[in-house]
């Protein structure tokens, strides 16, 4: 089973930028431990997605955008919402179903929305965050402001009509969207050559007369110098960018999964390419990380997780009476 | 004076584009061509193509740029030629636009609207002639309008676009050369269902093209001395239940007329709650009228058979009152 | 001895794909995955990745390509993974599929039988939970069926098969993990209803992922001396209207369970039908129990609140005799 | 306004095949002439879309077919119906909605359907067909049966997800598909530069790793080739084809079209490219084919028009009491 190198070479960022990418990386990696954790003790039910191996995606991409920006997610969004800036805490109430979770406990954990940062949610409809960022990006065209609509999707996604007539509406119209493909080479079970005739995923957004770049996306600053020049291009109203990241889910598509299409072997060889470790080893070599501060930063998101926790068993359930409530506008 | 449905539906359209920057038009065909039933006729030459904005076949995605841009702070008001592509588009309605409020937990709200023309008898056959509106008025999350006369067709509109939430619009293609004299003053109600008869012997419910012919049957009636009322839902989600209820509890007896195909028409809902709620002002058994369970057919007799059409609905009504 | 609902469901595909070669599986994750819920795992090792197809994700062509290859002269068994995804694949459902034999003036006809699994209960909130199976029983051209039985689970399918038209099979997701004993010799009616408890006092109507629960109700309400009869559509189209009328006649009381939202239920429908044709026979208002009119929430008490529950149909049954 | 030089150049056919070619053109171009004036005199109703100018495409592909291939259409496919083998008389039955017709009445112009010819209808669903037309090419392929299924299509189709889906299924599964793009540069009234932002359509078919072909076609003479090398490649089992005709709609979209998104100079210039009489002229200058011979063709054709519309008049009405037969197998 033979797979690209390890990211490696020299970090291009000041220390306190480079430790914050590793800090949120680890911060996704143990929320996402101890969400698994909770599913296994019940506390947390339906669909859950992991991120794990995939965090440098979120990471490198969430720190190229702006607060004002656009982003619309996944079901596999508890990474992205997180370096988005929603609390812990919020997050893991959703995902108890409490009335303080960022969704109220109507969505749980394929549903993070967040007002605040902009995040349009956590879509389960394989494809279906793609018009509605289309449609973001036209409203911030219409309405002259400078904004990225940043839409995450998987490479399955991408095998639906509604990429197809996404891209081509944003390419045509010339549209603030950049277009976040996370190709972790799997959909559920499905391999990427047995759903996509042309595996080249450039290649085929590239048709639509859309600007491309592939990278690594184990490795955090490829991705985000990638993310940032798509941006860039956004930004600029030069119309919608696509970035495609390599990557590779390290778990189980979801709960309900024996892993019966992938080889172990497979498994274990993405994972010297683990974006966590290897990050963190090119930082100490370069001098910008101890392994102090490296086991301080781990507290510190163990803490902050055990916090979330707290607060989403404190938290409190909508009462059933509410339940029609917020279905409409009340009038 | 005298205006027609299509008059007043673009009157609408283009005072709504003059009112609020927000608001924009998108759909296929709608700019350049005209519009295929000519409603947004001109649009295009006084407010630009950003504005009146003609899109791709990608009923999809642009049904789902709708609810993006209304998400963003937009007022869209987009078009979807016949209810039968709209089955393309019920994905980013059903699953993004009529849940967003509910599942974040009320932080997004989609205040879009969406006309989607509907219904047969311009021999167009099955593919381009059969109602929806059934299915659409059972999504929790969305309203559903059906305006049937030329006042509502310029009157709904504005209060649809101040709903926050999605409103999906449908409009009989039978109605558009429909013309009539419209008062100045505006109404702007999307609550309540319309008396447009009054009567006593049987109360005859109703909504969209099915009305005019309704109202045909009303007046044939009246010539054999039976005194029908009949009831405009206008507001297909949610029904006005209370004038429905007035009606038949009055009338004592009720006929449902209804475009959708018989079997899961919007007319067995309106049944369903006459029967949980008047059953005991009943004095004869609910009837209804609706299309026959067939693809409709092209030949003009035969889709004529498969359509409601006034004497069947007279038919149904004589047969409540035993005659 | 004891099978459950999903085994028996694998074992008729296993037994049509075995029978005729012309049947194959198509889906997403049917094949190298074992199926979302498991309904297909090892069915692709026994018969390949031609006959046990994993499709990309593309709802519209997969299943569109599933009515074509029906017109082709194959018997395709197509997967739609949850009943929320085939919104995307209702315009060949509808357009095609259901048009093709009458709008071909009777020369071309769709062998296709469509899989889609339906419903709540698992807490994977409103995109993954809804239920549509009204829409799809309003359609004309087509089946419906809703196996709520391990028998019928594994009975249902090779008739559906024979069939010459498109069936549509709706698997509620809380049935899969169902146990029970079932006859070795098949039955192949997929005609009538069928009434699953016997009783006097009141007739409880469902189908599907309901009935568990309104046999549950029967069984509170059978402590307190009231009789309830429980019908099983089993066909949602057509309906089996005769038997409904029959047990409502007998009970003169009757209580419609369905996990669809009230409004535009197929419960409405089959409340329509009762009112239309045995008005005379009730004694009290007909009554339902469906889903809220909410998209379904994640938090398990919200979802529980919004479905059905077997105190609620108690509760409504026992409305209908007045306790 | 300018457009491409007439076709031109030797026609390499022998006088018959060259001969039956202008035939069939002259036999659509009749007949849809004739009903054009029987929709004036509301003889036909409901949406009626003509084919003339574009009859080369027809003609020359059809001619590329074997009889035993399947042919999916769209709902401007009176062409196709006619040079498939459909009798006029039955077509133009049905757009009386007649019992006799193709159809029995119930599908009208939009819907000519032929199990005799394999003609799986006259699809009015933009994009409707093509799904239908890879489940025809599995079916194919399944049961060991060496046969193309030959898919019509506007370039407007191109923008539905369902062209974007059933290329990639096509080509993921190598299914013999041929995929034949009518591009007459506009879709109702939307040309082809406002609605795909990549106008290339062969770069858009090729995304899918399918091997293309563009021709003009208002050169029956190029359709006819490119056809044929298409049809080659599917029957050899090497998968889908896609070729793009180019081709102009020298009529209203349908009988509702006021034509306000062109100008009349392009429709007169492109009246310059004329199937018909450019084909004639080369065969004329070739000495395979005399005045009087293109005289009695024509003639022919509108006798046959004529018989049609006699068959037509002479049908008779489905009686009401068989609305519902047909909807199901009456069992
Ligand atoms: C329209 C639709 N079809 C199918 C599904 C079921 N499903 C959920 S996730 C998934 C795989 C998606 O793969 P990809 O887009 O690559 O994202 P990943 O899960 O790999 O991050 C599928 C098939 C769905 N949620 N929506
Ligand atoms: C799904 C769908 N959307 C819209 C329409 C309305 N409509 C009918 S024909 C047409 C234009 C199609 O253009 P094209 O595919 O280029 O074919 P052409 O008419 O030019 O031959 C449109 C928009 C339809 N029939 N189906
Ligand atoms: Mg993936
Ligand atoms: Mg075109």
């Amino acid at each position: 089973m033979i797979v690209a190198p390890p990211p490696a070479g020299p970090v291009p960022y000041a220390k306190d930028l480079s430790i914050a990418f590793l800090r949120d990386m680890v911060r996704i990696r143990r929320f996402e431990e101890k969400c698994a954790q909770a599913y296994g003790e019940g506390r947390i039910r339906g669909f859950l997605h992991l991120y794990i191996g995939e965090e440098a995606v979120a990471v490198g991409a969430m720190h190229a955008l702006e607060p004002a920006d656009n982003v619309v997610a996944t079901y596999r969004e508890h990474g992205h919402a997180i370096v988005r800036g929603l609390s812990m805490d919020r997050a893991m109430a959703e995902m108890y179903g409490k009335r303080e979770g960022c969704s109220r406990g109507h969505g749980g954990s394929m549903h993070l929305f967040d007002a605040a940062t902009r995040l349009f949610g956590g879509n389960a409809i394989v494809g279906g965050g793609l018009p509605l960022a289309v449609g973001l990006g036209l409203a911030d065209r219409m309405q002259g402001i400078q904004r990225v609509t940043a839409c995450f999707f998987g490479e399955g996604a991408m095998a639906e009509g509604a990429f197809h007539e996404s891209l081509n509406l944003a390419a045509l119209w010339k549209l603030p969207v950049l277009f976040l493909c996370e190709n972790n080479l799997y959909a559920m079970g499905t391999a990427l050559a047995r759903s996509e005739s042309q595996t080249d995923l450039c290649i085929k957004a590239a048709s639509y007369n859309v600007p491309t770049l592939s990278v690594d996306g184990q490795d955090v600053v490829a991705v985000h110098e990638a993310t940032l020049q798509g941006q860039r291009h956004v930004r600029e109203g030069r119309g919608p960018f696509f970035v495609e990241y390599r990557t590779y889910r390290f778990r189980a598509h979801s709960m309900f999964d024996s892993e019966l299409y992938r080889d172990k072997r497979e498994v274990e060889a993405w994972k010297t390419r683990g974006p966590l470790h290897t990050f963190s080893a090119r930082l100490k070599a370069e001098g910008k990380l101890t392994e102090e501060e490296f086991l301080a930063l781990d507290k510190a998101a163990v803490a902050e997780v055990d916090r979330a926790v707290a607060f989403a068993e404190a938290g409190t359930l909508e009462p059933v009476e509410d339940l029609l409530k917020d279905v409409v506008a009340s009038s | 004076m005298k205006i027609s449905y299509r008059e007043a539906m673009r009157q609408a359209l283009r005072e709504a584009l003059i009112a609020d920057p927000r608001v924009f038009l998108m759909g296929e065909d709608i700019g350049l061509y005209g519009g295929t039933y000519a409603v947004t006729k001109g649009l295009i030459d006084e407010f630009g193509p950003e504005r009146v904005r003609d899109t791709p076949l990608s009923e999809l995605a642009f049904v789902g740029a709708g609810v993006g841009a209304a998400l963003g702070g937009m007022r869209p008001i987009v078009e979807v030629m016949t209810v039968n592509f709209s089955l393309l588009s019920l994905d980013p309605i059903v699953n993004s636009a009529a849940c967003f409020r509910h599942m974040s937990g009320g932080q997004f709200h989609v205040p879009v609207v969406i006309r989607i023309s509907t219904g047969a008898g311009r021999q167009v056959a099955a593919q381009h002639s059969h109602s929806f509106e059934n299915w659409y008025a059972s999504i929790p999350g969305i309203k559903v309008l059906a305006p049937a006369t030329v006042a509502d067709a310029r009157d709904m509109l504005a209060p649809a676009l101040a709903d926050p939430d999605p409103v999906v619009i449908f409009e009989h293609v039978q109605l558009y050369n429909l013309e009539d004299e419209v008062p100045d003053e505006r109404a702007s109600d999307i609550r309540s269902a319309a008396v447009r008869r009054a009567g006593r012997d049987v109360s005859l419910v109703t909504y969209g093209g099915s009305l005019p012919k309704t109202l045909e049957a009303a007046r044939e009636l009246a010539k054999e001395g039976i005194d029908a009322e009949v009831v405009d839902l206008r507001v297909l989600r949610p029904l006005d239940t209370a004038t429905v209820l007035a009606s038949v509890r009055k009338c004592r007896r009720a006929v449902v007329v209804d475009e959708t195909w018989r079997t899961g028409s919007l007319a067995a809902e309106v049944m369903a709650r006459i029967a949980e709620s008047a059953f005991y002002d009943l004095d004869a058994p609910l009837a209804r009228v609706c299309s026959e369970e067939v693809p409709i057919p092209y030949a003009k007799h035969l889709e004529d058979a498969a359509l409601p059409q006034a004497a069947k609905i007279a038919a149904a009504a004589r047969a409540t009152l035993g005659r």
